[in-house]
């Protein structure tokens, strides 16, 4: 599953090289020797935002060194990314139209900047925006949860706002914090079960009404029995890549 | 930080000037000679809608309209309707050939062109990715239908808003955009 | 009991049962009082569970979620431009707003830059759906606190916002006018001149809230003193926007954030703070800040230069492979986009910011033994809206 | 009763009853036509009602209409009883303070001696009227409501009474009818040219006595019971119907009682400067002078509820017990003082 991401590293490190945005280096041999190789892996996009990708152990150490040591102190959101892609098919071809691309979960995908190497992905924003330590700082803290054991440990006893973003993470993926003050349910109702924003919960509404744009062009009806060429599938219909050639 | 306002005359006073004015204002609006005489339907802000209307800016979209004859059921339209609300149906036809003596050509004809305005949400996306200009928009907003089913519009009714699609406005100065043509 | 009785109290049971079961309280002194979800003070479906000792509440909670359209999960099965027209039902009354930071983040992952033209008009549009939303909050403002003339001034001065919104973008209130790499379309001529008179009359009715409302002893009586945030708690919140800049934080996205999609920068214009952190100094923050605004489109209607309104851009939008975040400084707050994009047609995972879900975070922390007006007094110098809120 | 025809006693209780519904009901709804619907609009920069009669004049008859034919609910665990009595009360109230106001030499309806101290008297049983309200339609926001509405109504009506008590001094009596004619007869420092309208010499008096109305009536800046952004409408939450509509007539009605009192007390009640109190035509032109007297008293009462925001309750209560109450005993004295020197 992680061959991946091995040479994503490594395009990585050499489009960084062209222009260095020493600032952001700055920030990120600042956690660097703050959490020594608990920082996993890092990337920079220049002059836009820093990534640092750190152990799930040192979630709270990392969280604490950036609000120390960067003096980010402003809690902009926390969420997580679930990378398998959606088992329900993608756009407008719902199951019912279109054969269900069955997904094994052996089959490898490409985690997002930074590397990480399982289905879940835990991600928080903290920014120092008093510029307090002499310059104004951000930085983008991001995790991997292992399949089996999604835990971690809750920032809450940092920053109070992380309270109802691990409320809505927990109850969107699954994601059990510990030590939150309350984990309740945020938005859903309580008897709701499933966890919505993981890939792999199907999106209803799209099932139950077949899609109108499904319809293709009949054929000619005096000429039905003559040979007839599949639709007139122009560019635009790779948008549903899966329905064009039913005639 | 900034030196706050603190308020002259006691706010309380000012407060009742304020409102006072606008009564002044509403009901002897300034009109030269007759501002004594006091008139305050036309002070208002306000307008009496069944009996004056206000009529809404050009681009203003209020209802999608439908020239048949550009229509060639590419289905784009429909495809890219995020709210699926519109229903084609087309069949494949021969046309009496441009050139005489050349071959008929292939043409798509379209059976039914339906927009259901109960799930539209007048984004737009359907009228910019129509590559025939076959659908506008028109400022029309007052058809409302007492039964929810009303509100599915055939391709005729839609035919029929073409007369109220107002031509396209010039652009404002430096604008590089060219001013398109409503196909009559 | 008759039948219907005993069918009533069946239905008062499992409603209690609801309500106690989602907020698990059990409460044997003092009153639950529940604001909401259907209250007048609440702008859309806001719950706050308060628990009273006659009018001081002694514990209060925020249940939102009546209004949770699952916008993140409908944008994943979106194409690009489908999920712009999703985007700007978030914040319904700066909804141009909603869109800009969403397609700065596609044209940053797809490395493509609105022509000159192009990004002023955009920020004239921006810098208006402020206008609009923060006239509507003062005169709000006045009617969550008694007085009922304001809200009229509002609505009398906002339409014509609206007017000249619909009449470039054709919608008054979803105006889905942004493209990534410009906009839909240009301005119709005479558009400037009539936006600069109606800038006018947007400054006339920032003066009439301010001696009708801000001046006011009875409104400074209510409102000084009242929900004080100091500046610390409210960062570690989260609280963004006036709201934070209330409590004397000189921080704002258009001046610090770094975006360079919107043509603030260009612009001389003021930040405006207050010390104080309390009701008052939230809502005087918002009432400069519209003025402010009202001063930056006449600046930008003047300096508009020429040139095409849409960059090279196929028909058909693959955004290429990668992730981006874009915070822009949105009339409520800071709204950010997390774009995540595997190269097809649509987004793969959007994490929408948005600013009213932090501001709102901070309630139960500030509504500890306060008056029982006074909780309305917060909610309404907060300013959220519920579709930011919920999603 | 010295009118010319003779009328049998009981034509005489058929006409008073008749003429204090009139009296009641009449003002109550020119009050609400030309304020509430009207001025409010003009003040808004917006037109009001315009469609029931030429110039929305119609529009209270629909209103009327309206409430008359909507379902009265009594919520479910509601004390029915006390439910349905309590606007029964506070409308009663109304009726008795209309009762000591004199219209004209000959026509009151109870010539009382003890006139204003009856008015002031009568006019706190609305708070029992809305307290009742308050705790029998089991909602938590009446009760809320209800519980506020008895602590300010009280709270204002000290500072009321100590503001008549100046008038009172200056007048010698307690008859409304006598506190008429003295303003009517009286002169300030030798001149008497326009009589002695109590407002001259008692603004403090008359500016207390109107905040206190204010209070009384539960408008704007002091209306917490009836808090529309926060109990929705207090007391008056679960009312619906023809229960609201006598809510509402009471509402209006004591605004019109309480501006005629003041007009009585402070602005010469029916007397005009230069007119001979006992002709027989004042009957007539009386209750109008009254009536222009009182609209113009409910155009400040009602000017202060459509500009101020809303008092918070312990502020509310602070500006009673620690200024206008302090303000109307000085008052007092003052008035004691001048009245012994000259």
């Amino acid at each position: 599953m992680a061959d991946a991401t091995t040479d994503q590293a490594a395009k990585d490190a050499e489009d960084q090289s062209p222009e260095v945005d020493e600032l952001r280096q700055g920030w990120l041999d600042v956690l660097t020797d703050a959490l020594g190789d608990a920082v996993v892996g890092s990337h920079i996009a220049p002059g836009r935002v820093l990534w640092v990708r750190v152990a799930r152990a040192s979630w709270f150490e990392a969280a604490e060194a950036a609000r120390e040591r960067l003096g980010c102190t402003f809690f902009d959101f926390l969420s997580a990314i679930d990378w398998m892609p959606s088992p329900w098919g993608r756009y407008e071809d719902s199951a019912v139209d279109v054969g269900v691309k069955p997904f094994d979960p052996s089959s490898s995908f490409t985690t997002g900047v930074a590397g990480g190497d399982t289905r879940f992905q835990l991600l928080c924003h903290l920014a120092n925006v008093r510029g307090r330590n002499g310059q104004r700082a951000d930085v983008m803290l991001k995790t991997d949860l292992p399949d089996d054991d999604l835990r971690i440990r809750s920032l809450v006893p940092l920053y109070g706002g992380a309270n109802w973003h691990e409320r809505e993470c927990w109850e969107m993926f699954g994601v059990e914090f510990d030590g939150h003050p309350g984990l309740r349910h945020l938005y859903l109702p309580s008897e709701f079960e499933g966890h919505p924003l993981r890939k792999d919960f199907p999106l209803l509404a799209r099932l139950v009404k077949p899609w109108p744009g499904i319809v293709d062009v009949e054929p000619r009806p005096a000429a039905a029995d003559e040979e007839v060429e599949p639709a007139t599938a122009d560019d635009a219909d790779g948008a549903a890549d899966g329905n064009g050639d039913e005639a | 930080m900034a030196k706050f306002p603190a308020p002259k005359a006691p706010g309380l006073v000012k407060g009742l000037g304020v409102t006072l004015k606008t009564m002044m204002k509403t009901t002897f609006p300034s009109r030269g000679m007759k501002t004594l005489i006091p008139a305050p339907s036309i002070g208002a802000a306000t307008v009496q809608y069944p009996h004056e209307k206000e009529m809404p800016a050009p681009r203003a979209r209020g209802v999608i309209a439908l020239k048949e004859e550009n229509c060639t059921v590419c289905m784009l339209c429909a495809r890219s309707c995020p709210d699926w609300c519109i229903y084609i149906e087309g069949h494949k036809d021969t046309a009496p050939p441009r050139r005489p003596g050349g071959k008929p050509r292939q043409v798509n004809k379209l059976d039914r062109f339906d927009i259901d305005y109960a799930l539209c949400m007048y984004c737009g996306i359907c009228v910019e990715v129509c590559p025939f200009d076959a659908l506008f928009w028109s400022p029309e907003y007052e058809y409302s239908e007492l039964r929810l089913a009303d509100l599915l519009h055939d391709k005729d009714r839609l035919g029929e808003w073409m007369q109220t699609v107002p031509d396209f406005e010039p652009y404002e100065a430096g604008s590089e955009q060219k001013v398109r043509k409503v196909p009559r | 009991m008759t039948v219907t009785e005993r069918q009533q109290r069946a239905y008062v049971d499992a409603q209690a049962a609801d309500a106690r079961v989602n907020v698990e309280l059990e409460t044997d002194e003092g009153m639950t009082l529940n604001i909401g979800p259907q209250h007048p003070a609440t702008h859309g479906t806001l719950r706050v569970v308060a628990k009273l000792d006659g009018e001081q509440v002694v514990w209060a909670d925020v249940v939102p979620g009546y209004m949770h359209r699952g916008y993140e999960k409908l944008a994943e099965v979106r194409t690009f431009p489908q999920v712009t027209t999703l985007v700007n039902r978030i914040d319904w009354l700066g909804s141009f707003a909603n869109e800009v930071p969403f397609i700065l983040a596609a044209e940053q992952l797809m490395e493509i830059e609105a022509p000159p033209r192009a990004r002023h008009i955009r920020t004239i549009l921006f810098e208006m759906a402020r206008v609009a939303n923060i006239t509507l909050f003062l005169g709000d403002l006045g009617a969550q606190l008694g007085a009922v003339t304001p809200v009229f001034y509002a609505f009398r001065d906002r339409e014509h916002v609206l007017d000249q919104i619909e009449a470039v973008t054709g919608g008054r209130f979803h105006p889905n006018f942004d493209r990534i790499g410009g906009l839909k379309d240009d301005l119709p001529k005479g558009w400037i001149a009539d936006t600069k008179a109606v800038m006018e009359r947007i400054r006339a009715f920032c003066d009439q809230v301010e001696e009708l409302l801000f001046g006011n002893e009875i409104f400074e009586a209510r409102t000084r003193g009242v929900g004080v945030v100091p500046a610390e708690v409210a960062l570690s919140y989260g609280l963004s926007g006036a709201s934070v800049r209330g409590s004397g934080v000189d921080w704002d996205l258009r001046r610090d954030g770094g975006v360079t999609g919107l043509a603030h920068a260009d612009l001389d214009w003021k930040v405006w703070t207050h010390p104080d952190g309390d009701s008052f100094a939230r809502c005087w923050v918002r009432l400069q800040e519209t003025r402010e605004a009202t001063k930056m489109v006449d600046q930008l209607c003047d300096g508009l230069p020429g040139g095409p309104i849409m960059a090279k851009v196929p028909r058909i939008i693959k955004v290429p492979e990668g992730e981006a975040y874009v915070e822009t400084e949105n009339p409520l707050g800071a709204m950010g986009y997390y774009v995540v994009s595997k190269g097809d047609l649509g987004p793969f995972r959007v994490k929408i910011r948005s600013a009213s879900f932090s501001n709102v975070s901070i309630l139960p922390w500030l509504l500890r033994g306060v008056y029982v007006p006074d909780i309305i007094t917060i909610l309404a110098s907060l300013y959220f809206i519920l579709g930011d809120i919920d999603r | 009763m010295s009118i010319a025809i003779e009328l049998a006693y009981w034509q005489q209780t058929v006409l008073r009853t008749v003429g204090v519904l009139v009296a009641v009901l009449i003002p109550a709804g020119t009050l609400v036509y030309v304020f509430l619907f009207k001025m409010m609009s003009f003040m808004q920069s917006r037109l009001g009602p315009m469609e029931a009669g030429p110039y929305g004049s119609m529009q209270l008859l629909a209103e009327v209409g309206k409430w008359i034919q909507k379902e009265d609910i009594i919520p479910w665990r509601a004390d029915r009883r006390l439910f349905a009595i309590a606007p029964y009360i506070v409308v009663a109230s109304v009726f008795l303070i209309l009762l000591a106001v004199p219209f004209g030499p000959d026509a009151w309806f109870a010539d009382l001696d003890v006139g204003i101290f009856w008015v002031l008297a009568v006019s706190s049983i609305s708070v029992l009227g809305i307290l009742i309200a308050g705790w029998a339609s089991a909602n938590k926001y009446s009760l809320l409501g209800g519980l506020r509405a008895a602590g300010q109504l009280i709270a204002y009506e000290l500072p009321m009474v100590l503001a008549v008590v100046g008038v009172v001094i200056q007048a010698g009596t307690l008859n409304l009818q006598g506190i008429v004619a003295a303003q009517h007869g009286g002169e300030i420092f030798g001149f008497g040219g326009i009589g002695n309208p109590y407002i001259l010499s008692q603004f403090i008096g008359f500016f207390i006595f109107l905040v206190a109305t204010q209070a009384e009536l539960t408008q704007t800046p002091f209306d917490m019971p009836i808090a529309e952004s926060e109990l929705v409408s207090g007391y008056m939450t679960e009312y619906s119907g023809m229960r609201f509509l006598l809510f509402f007539i009471a509402e209006f009605a004591s605004a019109g009682a309480f501006a005629a009192v003041a007009a009585t007390l402070f602005l010469g009640g029916w007397s005009i400067p230069w007119v001979d109190l006992d002709a027989n035509f004042m009957n007539v032109v009386g209750p109008l002078v009254l009536l222009t007297k009182m609209m113009l008293v409910a155009f400040l009462v009602f000017w202060a509820r459509f500009t101020y925001p809303r008092f918070r309750e312990d502020q509310l209560q602070q500006l009673a017990w620690k200024v206008l109450i302090p303000l109307s005993l000085v008052n007092i004295l003052a008035t004691m003082a001048l009245k012994v020197m000259f």
